[in-house]
């Protein structure tokens, strides 16, 4: 018997989803959407919205700062791109897209993951320089949550360029390269303490984990390195691999010993894992 | 094209003979001559300006007593309060 | 372990094809972004903001596009714009539901990032634009009909607008009604814009007035 | 007719012309000036009693363009923003074009034939089983003269009940009754001329900035040009007319009554009367007081003249003594030194006072005592009867005058100032009508409260309403509407669009309006105008004429209807025209009116109008020499009447502490009917607010826009709350509009009513207000 952990996590992405239009159909416990949000009374904000609102204004609300954090210290709890893997409607939109794509294989690697990296610099930079929240002007996340919540519907144009181009060109390239918001969780996640773990003992190498995993790099060093943890921040901790190893051979969880450099047999550096 | 009705004022006694020089005036017609010595004309020119001077020229005619502007209309386009109805 | 996996690491083959192919995938994008995004607008005109709206550049980078403001109106005077840099700000389009001004702007309260400026408690005290009578000859309160519709309707009735009277040439006998606006009082909510009677309104708000300067003239 | 544009300009600036000189002379071809295709007619204004004209323009069988006529007389081309949208408020979505019958809950499509067949057999029925007095006709004060006439013909001379009614009950009864016990004359002595020659204007209770747009424009106009005038707003709340007044004297609801009495008192007390106009003109009269309010059914109250006390003048001012400003300061809220400025006002030789009234002082439990009391302030100081300074009673309705009043259509009146009581007016009506004179029955009908109590009490059988919506009209709404829920009677509504009465009807008929049937109105100067049919109505709509006379066939009295199909308007007016000629009421042959832009009655032998009564200056009936001459009074003496004070019929207590009163705005009419269909007009005013006073609304934590739940002892509603805007009642008071068909207002207002007019008061009553 395998772990089922995709269904809670369908369920919170559909939850989220209900969450934002929970207003549309008069409710009043949620409002706003994924880059500033009031739920039950409590103030929740984007911090990468946050920084370009603060960068590109300067103006700055206590609140907002507040909210801002309190969303970063929980992504830095439950690993930043869970947010990604459980949140983001745009990687659940993402990933329905492939299941209608035969051709489309998971994790198709066709920029760098660090891409995402330089495009962040360049939105804070730009934001900076010109006043402009780029991000925010683009961002298929706040088209969608606006989508739900305003049926504003013009701007979906976005989210569909992005499926169209995964879908037949470059596959999962937004999530896993392009996005801003995903490549500055990837920053948090590096050092949050829940993590995917491997239990080297129980693996048959049948490869399935690998083959699920939408972004197979960050399982490498387990067969490269012999690591017994996912380190890399972009790990979206979708947990499909626990779903899929039927010798249970991963788990999750906050503590998960050192790095044990013996069983490695190179004995490179963890950190460099990543790409 | 500015048109204008107005009202000459004239001694009841000379408004036949006041009349009548109006009517010779080009751009000027006369609808009637009422028994107060009261003519109702219609006056026609081709600017505002010209209009004004036409009339100043009737103030200093002999005979009238005043000119009075009942109705004016200077525009040529759609009629005052004029729209489209029904829809 | 198995070392029969060909998508570990990335071929020469595949790496060519991923860097000659991204570029022009993301070229595609930016030019079909771009034509739906940075196409001239409303976003470069004067935008009617909510009530406690900072100055339209700051406003621009410190909207963070949450919708709160718009979930907050009442009225669903509120929409989100959905095309340009402005996307997802706020604006009122005053034609269909302008800002009706609650006492406590609930608008200004949910907005998280201080884009509505916090500090704004008085309705009067805003200043989203001002009123101008944009087509004189088109008013029919200036033509010497009784209408005054906007200024009836203005909430701040004999303060943002007042009723300038004065003898109607034309019939002698009538007074022409102007409505007035006074750009220190007018708050720019818009309600005369949306009242106005004509299939295009004779008075819209435009970009506050911050100079006074005097326009009417008989 | 073919003229171009330049030609019709010219036309109107001729029109125009010949008007400003004083001469009413107009040439039938400026009525009808094509252009574009478009042929352009005249009418007037289908809105209020202003009587505004308009030159519709006609092009492919449908209206395209209104305008103001640059020749009429009242508005010289303008218009309020109503009267611009005219046309569209013919053209509504929804408009009837086809006679439906209830079958159940659901109104079925039905054939003239049809609908008529069982209107008509449904009114044999209930004369058969309950005589005639068991059907009534309600019509309106916006049926044309036509119409009036032969409603009143077919109830009164053929059916042989007085139970017609117009809904110019509700509007200015009042003033009707006091002209009568005045003058002995309806309708006024002045005209709106009164309003550029006059130097002080005093505005009891009348928002004319909104409810009489054009003439407004027109008093404002005198002002601007006159540093003298000076127009004074008595009221109790403050409106767009306090805005442009020079003078605002707030004053308690029913403060009216005690304040008039007052400012007499210190006329008579300061000697400002005008001893020799009093002795030659007046006759001092008290009548029957401790008048009941008609709450209860069937509540009669009659001044007969055996009722009526002759005083000397000494008597009368023995009788005034007790009303001081002192005393009426307390009642009317008015400061005293205020009241006696009013008295100098009114006494003050050098003035030219006009008093303006309507619904504030005719809407009153006791709005005949108001009018009469303002009457006296003019009697008093022979301040009357001349150019310039007169007691104008401004109406409602296009033709709530020449309609209700002249034609009578009231359930104790017959034409030209005719009462049914008085047996040589029947005699003379019956003998115009060719009927015998028994047939016209004495006794008095239902008036307009009763009328709809006489269904609850099921003693009603059948009613037909045309050209109005009383069951959003109507005081007590709530009553009346269950009433008619139970199905307590047959109910015929005819009208042009749906509302809130056809959903109640059994039968509902598709009526003609406006230029879409040939009329003739009346307004409030006595000015009758006249316009012929332009278009043709939606459907299988049918003008009220045409089903009133096709019922009456039914019904066994088409005899009374012989009119030729083509002319038939001519003639109806021409038959009307007998009652009218030498009674100083008369009125000119058709053909004039088709010609004119309306005509003031009396017209004169040589065919021109009157704008003074009474007065040899300008009267035909006065001969020269006799000055003014109270011709249709008895003695050729008018009336000035002792009125007391007597206190309101609900006033406001612990539980409901606040004053509630009604009224119109500009944007919107009546009950919405027709104004409601122009987007333009529902955009600008969508939906009825409440006004309230700032400190009332602050201290009952209510802000602008919040929505308020009002309720009286007979109804509770909730509006959104308006504080700051158009109105301010003053404190203690709240305001609302009748306008807004989803919200019946009138289901909070009381049925108490004039018991001398049976006018109800929609100005009054207690009400409690709370945040919902």
């Amino acid at each position: 018997m395998t772990s089922r952990w995709w269904l809670p996590r369908r369920a919170v992405q559909t939850g989220t989803i209900l969450l934002l239009a929970s207003p549309v159909a008069g409710f009043t416990f949620f409002s706003g959407n994924l880059a500033s949000a009031e739920l039950a009374g409590v103030r929740l904000s984007d911090p990468l919205a946050c920084l370009q609102a603060v960068i590109g204004s300067g103006v700055l609300i206590p609140s907002f700062l507040f909210g801002a954090l309190l969303v970063t210290s929980g992504y830095f709890v439950f690993g930043g791109r869970s947010f990604c893997g459980w949140v983001c409607p745009v990687g659940f939109l993402t990933e329905l897209g492939e299941k209608f794509s035969s051709k489309v294989r998971r994790g198709g690697r066709f920029l760098p993951l660090a891409t995402g990296r330089y495009i962040l610099a360049a939105v804070l930079v730009t934001v900076a320089a010109t006043g402009v929240p780029l991000f925010e002007v683009l961002s298929p996340i706040g088209i969608m949550g606006r989508a739900i919540a305003f049926a504003s519907l013009v701007p979906l144009l976005v989210p569909a360029a992005i499926l169209l181009v995964e879908g037949v060109a470059a596959p999962r390239v937004w999530c896993r390269s392009l996005c801003p918001l995903g490549a500055f969780y990837a920053i948090i996640a590096r050092f949050s303490p829940l993590k995917v773990g491997f239990h080297r003992e129980r693996c048959t190498g049948c490869g399935d984990c690998v083959a699920v995993c939408p972004v197979p790099e960050v399982l490498e060093p387990l067969w490269d390195q012999g690591a017994c943890r996912v380190c890399a921040g972009e790990c979206t901790r979708c947990l499909a691999c626990l779903d899929i190893c039927p010798e249970r051979a991963l788990s999750v969880g906050f503590r998960f010993k050192k790095e044990p450099h013996s069983v490695t047999d190179v004995g490179r550096p963890i950190e460099k894992s990543a790409p | 094209m500015p048109i204008s009705g107005i009202v000459v004022s004239c001694r009841p006694e000379e408004a036949s003979g006041v009349a009548e020089k109006l009517a010779g005036n080009q751009g000027i017609e006369v609808h009637g001559v009422l028994a107060d010595g009261k003519i109702v004309a219609v006056i026609e020119a081709d600017t505002i300006d010209a209009e004004v001077d036409l009339v100043k020229g009737l103030q200093q005619m002999e005979g009238v007593i005043s000119v009075q502007l009942a109705y004016h209309n200077f525009e040529d386009a759609a009629p005052e309060g004029a729209h489209p109805a029904g829809f | 372990m198995p070392k029969e996996r060909d998508d570990s690491g990335i071929s020469r083959r595949r790496f060519l094809k991923g860097g000659a192919l991204a570029p022009l995938a993301l070229a595609l994008a930016t030019a079909g972004g771009a034509s739906v995004y940075l196409r001239p607008g409303e976003a470069h005109g004067f935008v009617l903001r909510p009530p406690g709206a900072i100055a339209a550049r700051r406003f621009l980078a410190a909207c963070v596009r949450c919708g709160k403001c718009a979930q907050a109106c009442p009225y669903h005077a509120i929409r989100l714009q959905d095309r340009s840099v402005g996307i997802g700000t706020p604006y009122i389009a005053a034609r269909q539901i302008p800002c009706y001004l609650c006492p406590d702007l609930p608008c200004v309260k949910a907005c998280p990032s201080g884009a509505l400026d916090p500090k704004t408690t008085e309705v009067e005290k805003v200043r989203m634009g001002t009123a101008q009578i944009v087509d004189r000859e088109g008013c029919l309160s200036i033509r010497g009909l009784r209408c005054e519709v906007c200024y009836r309707q203005c909430p701040l009735i004999d303060q943002a607008i007042t009723l300038e009277p004065r003898h109607n040439p034309r019939t002698g006998e009538h007074t022409i009604m102007e409505p007035v606006v006074h750009r220190e009082k007018c708050v720019g909510c818009g309600v005369c814009e949306n009242a106005c009677v004509l299939p295009k309104p004779v008075i819209v708000v435009r970009e506050t007035v911050e100079v006074q300067r005097d326009s009417y003239d008989f | 007719m073919g003229l171009s544009r330049r030609d019709f300009i010219k036309a109107c600036a001729a029109a125009a012309a010949f008007a400003a000189a004083g001469a009413s002379v107009a040439r039938p071809e400026w009525a009808e000036a094509a252009e574009d295709g478009i042929t352009w007619g005249k009418a007037p204004c289908r809105y209020c009693g202003v009587g505004c004209s308009v030159l519709v323009g006609v092009k492919g069988g449908r209206i395209v363009s209104t305008k103001g006529d640059p020749a009429g007389p009242v508005n010289k081309g303008l218009n309020c923003i109503k009267g611009y949208f005219l046309s569209k408020a013919l053209y509504g979505k929804d408009r009837l074009t086809t006679p439906l019958i209830r079958k159940g809950n659901r109104m079925v499509e039905a054939s003239w034939d049809e609908a008529l067949d069982l209107i008509a057999a449904q009114y044999k029925k209930a004369i058969a089983e309950h005589g005639p007095d068991s059907v009534a006709l309600y019509g309106s004060g916006q049926w044309t003269i036509q119409e009036g006439y032969v409603a009143s013909k077919l109830m009164k001379g053929g059916i042989g009940t007085n139970n017609l009614e117009p809904n110019a009950r509700l509007c200015m009864a009042s003033a009707v009754v006091a002209f009568m016990n005045t003058f002995g004359s309806d309708e006024p002595m002045g005209c709106y001329d009164d309003l550029d020659l006059g130097d002080t204007y005093v505005l009891w209770g009348a928002n004319m900035a909104e409810a009489h747009p054009v003439l407004f424009s027109r008093l404002i106009d005198n002002k601007l040009k006159h540093p003298k005038v000076k127009l004074i707003d008595i009221a109790t709340r403050r409106t767009r007319t306090t805005k442009m007044a020079d003078e605002f004297i707030a004053i308690k609801p029913h403060g009216d009554l005690a304040a008039l009495n007052a400012i007499i008192h210190v006329i008579l007390r300061d000697k400002l009367y005008d001893e020799a106009f009093v002795a030659k003109h007046v006759s001092f009269k008290r009548g029957k007081e401790n008048a009941p309010y008609g709450l209860k059914d069937k509540e009669a109250f009659n001044e007969t003249p055996a009722d009526v006390k002759n005083l000397s003048f000494e008597e009368y001012k023995a009788l005034m003594k007790p009303y001081t400003p002192q005393w009426a300061q307390k009642v009317s809220g008015i400061p005293a030194a205020k009241i006696e400025e009013l008295a100098r006002v009114y006494g003050d030789k050098s003035r030219k006072v006009n008093s303006l009234w309507t619904m504030g002082v005719n809407q009153h439990s006791r709005g005949v005592w108001v009018n009469n009391l303002i009457y006296n302030l003019h009697l008093l100081t022979g301040k009357i009867c001349k150019p310039g300074e007169n007691p104008l009673s401004l109406t409602g309705q296009p033709s709530a005058c020449g309609t209700a009043r002249e034609v009578g259509t009231f359930a104790h009146r017959l034409p030209a100032d005719m009462v049914v009581m008085n047996e040589a007016h029947r005699k003379k009506a019956a003998g115009i009508w060719g009927v015998p004179a028994e047939k016209i029955p004495a006794k008095v009908g239902l008036h307009t409260v009763e009328m709809f109590r006489a269904i609850d009490r099921g003693e009603l059988k059948c009613i037909w309403i045309q050209c109005t919506n009383p069951f959003q009209s109507l005081p007590n709404l709530n009553r009346v509407r269950k009433a008619a829920q139970s199905r307590k009677a047959f109910i015929v509504v005819s009208d042009i669009y749906p509302t809130r009465s056809t959903e109640l009807a059994d039968v509902v008929l598709p009526s003609a309006s406006w230029v879409e049937k040939e009329g003739v109105f009346g307004n409030t100067e006595r000015r009758t105008q006249q316009w012929f049919k332009m278009v043709n109505a939606p459907g299988k709509s049918k003008e009220d004429v045409w089903q009133l006379i096709e019922f009456a066939k039914r019904m066994g009295h088409g005899a009374l209807f012989p009119y030729p199909e083509k002319g038939m308007h001519r003639a109806i007016f021409e038959e009307y025209r007998k009652f009218t000629l030498g009674t100083g009421k008369d009125l000119a042959p058709y053909g004039t009116y088709a010609k004119v832009r309306g005509l003031r009655w009396p017209v004169k032998a040589n065919g021109t109008e009157t704008r003074w009564r009474y007065t040899e200056a300008d009267d035909e009936h006065v001969a020269k020499g006799e000055g003014i001459k109270f011709y249709k009074a008895p003695n050729n003496k008018v009336s000035v009447w002792f009125r007391p004070y007597e206190p309101p019929a609900e006033v406001p207590d612990r539980n409901y502490p606040f004053w509630f009163c009604t009224g119109r705005l500009l944007e919107h009419w009546h009950t919405g009917t027709m104004t409601g269909r122009v987007p333009e007009l529902r955009r600008a005013v969508s939906q009825a607010t409440v006004e309230l006073h700032p400190e009332d609304a602050k201290r009952l934590g209510i802000r602008n826009r919040d929505q308020v739940r009002i309720t009286s002892r007979r109804g509770s509603i909730v509006l959104t709350a308006e504080i700051g805007g158009r109105g301010t009642p003053e404190r203690g008071s709240v305001f609302t509009t009748f306008f807004d068909e989803k919200k019946l207002v009138n289901e909070i207002c009381i049925d108490a009513f004039d018991p001398l007019s049976k006018e109800p008061d929609f100005k009054k009553c207690a009400v409690k207000i709370q945040k919902a």
